[in-house]
């Protein structure tokens, strides 16, 4: 937005709150303008009384530590110098190979680049991409796709071979490649650099699930099988380093941070699940392999049952849910079977039930923070159904989730009628077969 | 020396990216129009209009004015044609 | 041949295991005491409730009592001499 | 229970459900009775209605697929034969090093023998582990504790180069021991067989967080820091191999399984918090070194605040966790001050307006699985605060835990004042200078 003002021969100054100064900074590089006139307040903003926002303008930049006022000003009246008139244009080329090393230097050297999610990484030798490659009948050169940390930052491209390094990295066998060639291919990036710290997490249908000894049972989503550890985990290398990287400050900004970041891939028990496939309900063959992405991550409820309350507990974990991050919901086959015992004889009229019971007052469904980014100025500008929200008196009960939001999914070791709630929109369904 | 190996480098390719010149700059503020992006971020409304009021009150031949784009995070292409006819200078804030 | 490497176990060390016999079984379990151990799973009483019955309709000259343990987990040793001293047998369920 | 029952004379028949058999096997010949009379019945019995669990009766073991009563009763009445009668002793020493073979073979001996968590592993040689044990100046013999995948099953033992070696294989450095030798010695597995799928989170406070590096700003709770990383995976590692392993059907039972058990340790940011540092809450003093070991992650809530509805949001959060498994709050530095700002001075105060707070009608607490299991006999005993409990009348609100229970850590990157609520009570403490 900034960039495009200059360029439309209009001095500009972008404030920011100072957490995010060198993520700034490298997007102003990344826009070829590194000169752009940038000026810092504290953090945060969000909460702050109208006298703290007016102590914040009198006061310091916390980054240049002078006046607030005067980096402003001069930001739009201090001549140019020589620098800024040429901007900086550079071609970023990325080496195919790096210098030859030791191994341990070269652990170190992938550690220190912040290339890995600082566990233990299988090297990836010439030897072994080779191999890695073998795994599918694409070109190693062919572009997969392109992916960036997040919508306001540039995208990167990235090929098969560059793919297959990371899935090496990962430890991942070739016959996993298709599966993480496709959620490559999505352009959803499992390293989103948003405050909010999300996680991606991917479910995979169709033959290949068995071709590859997925696991669908007891520890489904847990470090208990070598094709679902290594497909998430190399989904989330490759994310991080075909999007120029998540660096904490700089790439990455989630404050907490997410565990499911390290590995969160499972298969679908299609055999054991009393309704039909994700992916054939997502318009695929029952033939056809797919992967499916959901972005989120960010709450995680369980429960049990259904027995003779579950009404109250669901209700309960929908309006306990982040309302601007919809849920995804994974059913151990006893809970399935137990929701069919009852009527829900299709996973579409669960979906509807829980669209019609995930309720909130409009008071608090408006008092949130992204809510008030996202999803108001939409209100107000009449789009629906936020605008019908908006209209909702504070203590109005509102259906804070469309049906078509909600997914759910069948998992487990029938050990337990157990079940989750885990915040995931579905971003994409994507075929497999074709990148075999 | 242990044995040395050869490793791929693991990263992407980024776009090529072209050099941008920032705009000339204004000799000085003087009953210039400046305007105010609130970014829609949540509470950037308020601060906005405290830059407002802090114009009004000290350099009150500023005209500082408070536009919104028409959604966050989403180029507005007619709020800048009227940003670039109508002012001489913008201020951004607060967040990307 | 790749070169080969020696490389530790990363197994910890279990504990010693001393065999134990099995009680001698009956020739049959007519006019004998057999104790129902409801584990206080979820729904085992239920399910004890019903082999009871069960025992009840098709062997009648089997006596059987229901018994539960004070704690879920842990030993209740008075239980056990109960079951000992007026029972021939014991079947216990449903869990571990 | 079955084998202490058997010794009294008592000729016994353990009733289980099909999927607990190859674990009931297991624990049989761990517990020196391989000839144990066994009879399944299928699973669920949770939830069954009386008739459905007579057809149970009068069906077939799936198992055997002979009669339920006719294995019931011949479990009783079979003479023994001759192997019955010597029972089995056997002595399960541990080799202290494998067969040597190349590192291609050995990563795959690794994988196959269930030691690893299916992600890529340090290989454990000789000079590795001897570095490793540098990190600390106790003997490599010296027992360290004793560990076990659950209550009904036997403990084993391991002394500080076990641990080392899976500290080597975690990819951790000799800095990092003390701390995961702390940890090995709190007594508390990071591999609970529990069909719950639990997993366990363990705060590192005190001078060490900051002598080996470790992260408690952005991205804390997430793969961005090689100390949290490798401290939370050799954690993870060392419970599965140093209690006799973590095997699904065996050693293993989590229906759903759970992410947070490939890594999930932190450090406190005791620098940026307006309140009292967690282990010092716990008796140690600031400048000594500690761990604290959480036993849940078995929901995860999320919010951002506090806000004007906090007070809404949090008391839905806290209505629907899991009831028999209290919250651990984790709350970023801006949401810290925030709560401060309310009056919340002292950890102490939030944490009882928590307990006040997470309330449930006692109709709906007491229909819980687990709750109907661990808590309702106490209750019957007369048991305090279970007792009370169970004399509420179905819509009675009740509260639903013990301020004792509940705990509060700081940690995050000030980005966003984002707090969660994680599924975690605290069993075990181990001072980290003991294993300096």
């Amino acid at each position: 937005m900034a960039a495009s003002l200059e360029q439309s021969g209009v001095p500009t100054v972008a404030v920011h709150t100072q957490v995010f100064a060198r993520l700034a900074k490298s997007a102003a590089l990344a826009n070829g303008m590194p000169r752009m006139r940038q000026a810092f307040v504290p953090q945060p903003v969000v909460d702050r009384t109208p006298d703290q926002l007016r102590t914040y303008i009198e006061g310091i930049d916390p980054i240049s530590k002078r006046p607030f006022v005067q980096e402003v000003i001069e930001g739009l009246t201090k001549p140019l110098q020589q620098e800024d008139l040429k901007g900086v244009s550079f071609e970023r080329s990325t080496p195919r190979l790096l210098k030859p090393d030791s191994e341990e230097n070269l652990h170190r050297l992938f550690v220190e680049n912040h290339w890995t999610d600082f566990l233990p990484i299988t090297l990836p030798t010439e030897k072994r991409v080779a191999e890695m490659l073998k795994g599918t009948s694409h070109a190693p050169d062919k572009i997969v796709g392109q992916l960036r940390p997040t919508y306001f930052r540039e995208f990167w491209e990235l090929t098969v071979e560059k793919v297959a390094v990371n899935a090496v990295m990962a430890g991942a066998r070739p016959e996993y490649l298709p599966v993480i060639l496709a959620l490559a291919a999505s352009g959803i990036t499992a390293r989103s650099s948003s405050t909010t710290s999300f996680a991606t997490i991917s479910v995979i249908n169709g033959p290949i699930r068995n071709e590859l000894g997925m696991n669908s049972g007891i520890g489904v989503m847990g470090p208990y099988n070598h094709a679902n550890a290594a497909i998430g985990r190399a989904y989330a290398l490759l994310s991080q380093n075909l999007q120029g990287g998540s660096v904490p400050g700089e790439t990455y900004m989630g404050s907490q941070g997410n565990w499911y970041a390290y590995s969160a891939t499972f298969a679908e028990a299609e055999e054991r699940s009393p309704w039909e496939p994700l992916h054939v309900q997502k318009g695929f063959e029952p033939t056809d392999s797919a992967a499916s992405v959901f972005f989120g991550g960010w709450y995680t409820h369980a429960g049990y049952g259904p027995r003779a309350t579950w009404q109250d507990k669901v209700r309960r974990c929908l309006s306990a849910a982040e309302h601007y991050s919809p849920p995804f919901l994974v059913l151990d086959p006893i809970a399935a079977r137990g929701f069919v015992e009852l009527g829900f004889d299709k996973k579409e009229k669960l979906i509807e039930w829980c669209a019609k019971n995930a309720l909130l007052p409009a008071r608090e469904y408006w008092d949130n923070q992204h809510i008030q980014t996202l999803i108001h100025p939409l209100a107000v500008a009449g789009v629906e159904p936020y605008a019908t929200r908006l209209k909702a008196k504070p203590d109005e009960l509102i259906e804070i989730f469309e049906a078509k939001q909600i997914n759910i999914v069948v998992a487990g070791g029938e050990t337990q009628g157990a079940w989750k709630m885990i915040s995931g929109d579905l971003r994409a369904t994507v075929s497999i077969d074709a990148w075999r | 020396m242990a044995e040395r190996v050869t490793a791929h480098d693991p990263r992407g390719y980024p776009p090529k990216v072209t050099g941008k010149r920032l705009a000339s700059r204004l000799d000085n503020l003087e009953r210039k129009t400046v305007y105010l992006v609130d970014c829609l971020f949540d509470n950037s409304e308020v601060f906005m209009e405290q830059l407002r009021q802090w114009f009004a009150a000290r350099l009150p031949s500023v005209d500082a004015r408070i536009i919104k784009p028409r959604q966050s995070w989403v180029d507005d292409p007619d709020m800048r044609a009227r940003i670039a006819a109508d002012g001489s200078a913008a201020i951004l804030g607060v967040g990307l | 041949m790749a070169e080969r490497m020696k490389v530790h176990d990363p197994r910890g060390y279990p504990p010693k295991v001393t065999g134990k016999r099995l009680a001698p079984r009956l020739e049959s379990l007519d006019g004998k005491t057999v104790f129902l151990v409801d584990c206080l799973f979820d729904n085992s009483d239920v399910f004890m409730d019903l082999m009871q019955r069960w025992f009840g309709q098709h062997l009648p000259s089997v006596k059987t009592r229901v018994i539960k343990p004070k704690e879920t987990w842990a030993d209740d040793t008075d239980m056990r001499k109960q079951i000992a001293a007026n029972g021939s047998a014991a079947i216990l369920g449903v869990g571990l | 229970m079955a084998a202490a029952l058997e010794l009294d004379g008592v000729p016994t028949v353990a009733v289980h459900t099909h999927v607990f058999a190859r674990l009931a096997r297991a624990t049989a010949l761990a517990n020196g009775m391989p000839r144990m009379r066994q009879s399944f019945v299928p699973q669920p019995v949770v939830d069954r209605t009386p008739d459905q669990l007579r057809g149970y009766i009068e069906g077939a073991d799936p198992i055997s697929k002979r009669p339920f009563v006719q294995e019931v009763i011949e479990g009783l009445t079979k003479p023994l034969d001759q192997e019955d009668l010597q029972g089995l002793s056997f002595e399960r020493t541990t080799p202290r090093l494998l067969e040597p073979d190349s590192s291609e073979n050995l990563h795959r001996l690794f994988f196959e023998n269930h030691w690893t968590d299916f992600l890529p592993v340090v290989l454990p040689t000789e000079e590795r582990v001897e570095r490793m044990l540098k990190g600390t100046k106790l003997p490599a013999d010296k027992v360290v504790g004793r560990l076990r995948p659950a209550v009904f099953r036997e403990f084993w033992e391991f002394t500080v180069e076990k641990v080392a070696v899976n500290a080597v294989m975690a990819g951790a450095r000799p800095e990092y021991f003390p701390v995961i030798l702390a940890l090995a010695a709190s007594g508390v597995t990071a591999r609970s067989s529990s069909t719950n799928s639990f997993a366990t989170i363990s705060v590192v406070n005190g001078p060490i967080r900051n002598e080996i590096g470790m992260n408690s700003g952005i991205g804390v709770m997430g793969p961005y820091n090689h100390a949290n990383a490798a401290i939370g995976r050799a954690y993870s590692l060392l419970s599965q191999n140093l209690q006799g392993g973590s095997v699904p059907g065996e050693t293993y039972m989590g229906s759903l399984g759970n992410w947070y058990a490939y890594s999930a340790a932190f450090a406190e940011a005791e620098e940026r918090s307006p309140w009292e540092p967690l282990h010092v809450q716990k008796g140690f003093k600031p400048n000594e070194s500690a761990v604290c070991v959480f036993f849940g992650g078995w929901y995860t809530h999320a919010g951002y605040g506090p806000r004007a509805t906090w007070q809404e949001k949090m008391r839905r959060c806290l209505s629907a966790v899991e009831q028999y498994s209290p919250p651990l709050l984790v709350l970023d530095p801006i949401a810290a001050c925030g709560f401060a700002e309310l009056g919340f001075d002292k950890k102490q105060k939030l944490i009882d307006w928590c307990a006040e707070n997470a309330r449930l009608p006692a109709r709906e607490y007491w229909d819980n699985q687990w709750i109907q299991y661990l808590n309702r006999p106490r209750a019957v005993a007369g048991v305090e605060p279970y007792a009370s409990r169970l004399r509420a009348k179905p819509d009675d609100i009740i509260q639903i835990f013990e301020p004792e229970e509940i705990n509060i850590v700081v940690a995050g990157g000030e980005t966003q004042g984002a707090w969660k609520m994680i599924s975690g009570a605290l069993r075990g403490m181990a001072s980290v200078d003991a294993w300096r």
